[in-house]
């Protein structure tokens, strides 16, 4: 097979993790200067440097500066990170001097809870003295919200996920919609996309609220409405998402082997 | 040399019951075999502090040293959740446990203001969130020159904080490489400083990036693989299983209680221990 | 390398007439050929930023650059007064200067603010002194936790940084080392970058300490000698007979205006101006 | 001439700069950590650690700390300060965690006007706006005047720098005296000395006001009334100050040898 024919063949055999990642990889353009955590976010970013986007810059919040790492890294902190980098600074200094600065184009995040305004839960579930599931908490997530130009958000669809209200809002995405985001007077234009194991969602333009834009090879609408707990918006032209090529699965395999 | 000690004594005369205690270390240099000692010697009450409280808190919670946790982020990465932790959130055991929680980024403007003499720090971050509902050291201040709102967050000066790093000289200067988290300023924020290293150098190597000179330092000791299973930059890795296996040892509280009085507290120290898990089959 | 050009294109390019420029290096890697270049250029009506206006900034002022200096301390170091700076603050020769002036502290803290995205930075600073009373963009704050007044001040986001280093990589990323001073502050506060460096290096040095990447900086231009008379650690030391003969030549009008023409305006780059001193038998 | 000798015998031939300086290098204690600029203060302070304190640690603000220049350094950026210490951080780093945070013990201060209560001027003579004299202004000194635990000042007496009110009060000293300087709001206990040519004086313990303790060998009253601009109290006791010894010289000959 040809360079051309791995390009443009789709490929029929890939898990939905991949699937997810590789959406996540396109939606990211060259030069954009993106801040990862580890899991898909990061197999993302560094599948798009090594396909499309190749000057698409990588900063973690462990303080790494331009990482070039030839795998995606196990941890945020892992040491190959820190030996690829362009610069390695303090914790403090990335969240002040890079996030919150405005330097970072993209953000990515994930969530146990997400909202029809992509508003997020990484807290709690039940109530906050008395829950019934403690989730890990915030980590960089409030303030990559605010701080990126837009976020990027990666999160299985099901109704324990897409509730109709958060238990908790750790992380602002576009607060109670129609424009309620900006009047907080944080910086960023909030979810720009969220891609889950169904299809894609954006936020409607003037609403903000969540659409679903894309189905994923196979999938439903009737699947994604039955996996909301809200009345699902769906575009009037909905697309399929395009399936992931042979060069991009081939891509991901390889940045993903350990 | 004269804050070059023993880690055993370095416990003994600086962390005391009811102290407000943090452990730094971002998924490198974790200081376990700080956190371990302090095991060992049964403090409790502390109110603990961390970024990210994971396996090492965890241990420490599940052991009954603690009484409060002020964090950001409480998982083990890339495994789930952290049992100990969880159950002491939920159900008060071992002891209930007082939680205050911040973002990263609130974290670590909390430790520069503690670093810097200064009562608060100033962010963009919480905006439109439940974080400020249920957290007192965040308040709303407005910039005396555009009027914007901005959140501030009051400093954190622990009482004693303890890093684990590559190397001290023969005068006690500390000095680290790779990621360096927030290490430094968690150090300076704090009243006494309680840091434990790979080995003593004739002189730093030239990778060291960040240099801790002795005179804030309380007590330094010299505890090879003390950062395990976190990994120390240049001289050994994460160990991933351990990190794993965890997950099935701190969910059952038997089995946790077990792996603690085996292998802490009937250790004497972490070099027993480490020697314990290297001979062990099952590792951990 | 896309952001690597000549300091005589980055000057022509990225500082406007009204701009406000920062020129920054703590003793340590002044970017005089840049200041230099901006004479040569003849840029006017620039309102100039530095902790420490020395020479260069005494040469800029009076070469007729500047309508105002935001400054904290403006002296030459070991030797006595700025005569440009000082006729310029006295009688409006050759322009008048309007200036803002703070203390080391409040200028880096109002760098640090800059550089991170806030309106204001706070500090203890500034109490029981009359530097309030003259300059606006300091005000009080109240802790929103403790009560306690505080000094804030306004951020600078200048519309262009400047300074020297010792080496770029071949991808136009900056490394420096040495007295770092208030440096990299400066460039990530600003809204445009330009770094001069001794040389392009395939890899930094392993005394490099910090590193600015390629995309937060508008042009790199390779200036051998870029920081003389000030020094570049590792390249060559302070020329102190430089600083000594600046006060004779810059004590009269009619002196200093020849000085700049023959050594500034009528070179051609700062390699011809350095060549010119290396031959001159008085030097400067 | 035995060490011992060298150490208890009296000088005779010494400048008056030099003994100034060896009285502020005797005024620190070993294990200080001193905050020093360039001039007296560096050639106080690597005095000092070359002989009675020999671990006391010095702190320039260009982010060097803990340096053992092996002379007195002629600027305070001077890259032998760099290479000989055990940190260097940055302008701002020196500022906020090491002075502003309360870990500098001693810091030095000159000026060109002292009022009685210790308040500085190194900023203007005459009006701000139609200057006499233009100074440089303020540089580190009014974050060392209320950052250190208390402050040495080293400024020769005269009626133009030992004045009535200054034209401007760029750094704090004792404030309006009588423990006005507290109500500040301020840290440190502010000046505890100030050297002059003359003598040295000390802030009385109740008003805070200066008071000459010590006449330099050779001094008067007379000649220190005559050469401050307000009426000058002196202490009931006062005393002579000892003259630098032969060990005291050597070792500030060979500091500050270039």
């Amino acid at each position: 097979m040809t360079a051309e024919a791995i390009n443009t063949t789709t490929a029929t055999d890939y898990t939905t993790d991949e699937m997810m990642t590789i959406i996540a990889s396109r939606d990211l353009n060259n030069g954009d200067v993106v801040f990862v955590g580890i899991g898909i976010p990061s197999t993302a970013a560094n599948l798009a440097r090594r396909t499309h986007a190749p000057d698409v810059v990588l900063i973690y919040e462990s303080g790494t500066i331009d990482t070039k790492p030839t795998r995606a890294p196990l941890s945020i902190g892992d040491g190959e990170l820190a030996e690829t980098a362009v610069a390695v600074v303090s914790v403090p200094e990335i969240f002040a001097y890079w996030l919150q600065a405005g330097r970072i184009d993209v953000g990515f995040l994930g969530a146990a809870q997400l909202d029809r305004h992509g508003n997020l839960n990484t807290t709690v579930i039940g109530d906050y003295d008395h829950p019934r599931v403690r989730l890990p908490g915030a980590g960089g997530a409030p303030e990559i919200a605010i701080g990126a130009g837009r976020t990027s958000i990666v999160l299985r669809q099901s109704t324990r996920t897409f509730v109709d209200k958060l238990d908790y809002v750790t992380t602002v995405g576009h607060h109670h919609g129609s424009g309620s985001r900006a009047a907080l007077g944080v910086r960023g234009s909030g979810p720009s996309i969220v891609i889950t194991d169904i299809g894609i969602l954006r936020p409607d333009p003037v609403t903000d609220e969540l659409t679903l834009m894309s189905l994923h090879p196979g999938r439903t609408v009737e699947e994604a409405i039955a996996a909301t707990g809200w009345p699902l918006k769906v575009a009037s032209e909905l697309t399929t998402t395009q399936a992931p090529s042979e060069l991009e699965l081939t891509a991901l395999r390889e940045v993903s082997a350990r | 040399m004269k804050n070059i000690t023993t880690l055993t004594d370095a416990i003994a005369e600086h962390i005391h019951d009811g102290d407000t205690v943090a452990l730094e270390g971002f998924t490198h240099l974790i200081p376990f075999a700080a956190g371990h000692e302090i095991i060992r010697q049964q403090r409790r009450d502390l109110r603990l502090v961390r970024m990210t409280p994971d396996v090492i808190y965890d241990q420490m919670i599940g052991a009954g040293c603690a009484r409060g946790l002020i964090f950001s982020w409480g998982g083990n990465p890339g495994v789930g959740s952290l049992h100990r932790f969880r159950e002491a959130v939920d159900v008060g055991y071992p002891h209930p446990l007082a939680i205050e929680e911040h973002s990263h980024a609130g974290m670590s403007v909390r430790y520069t203001a503690g670093a810097s003499g200064l009562p608060f720090g100033t962010m963009r971050g919480y905006l439109g969130t439940d974080i400020t509902k249920h957290t007192a050291t965040i308040r709303t201040i407005e910039c005396p020159f555009t009027g914007e709102p901005l959140a501030a967050v009051a400093a954190l000066n622990p009482d004693v904080g303890i890093i684990h790093a590559q190397q001290a000289d023969k005068d006690g200067n500390v000095g680290f490489w790779g990621i360096q988290g927030v290490q430094k300023e968690a150090i300076l924020a704090s009243t006494r400083a309680i840091v434990t290293v790979e080995e003593v150098v004739d002189s730093f190597d030239s990778r060291v990036r960040v240099v801790l000179p002795s005179w804030v330092l309380s007590a330094v000791a010299v505890v090879p693989r003390g950062a395990h299973p976190s990994y120390t930059h240049g001289y050994y890795d994460r160990d991933n299983a351990y990190y794993r296996a965890w997950d099935e040892i701190s969910r059952d509280r038997a089995t946790f209680a077990d792996w603690v009085r085996t292998h802490i507290l009937e250790t004497r120290d972490f070099a027993d221990h480490l020697a314990m898990l290297d001979s062990s089959m099952a590792q951990v």
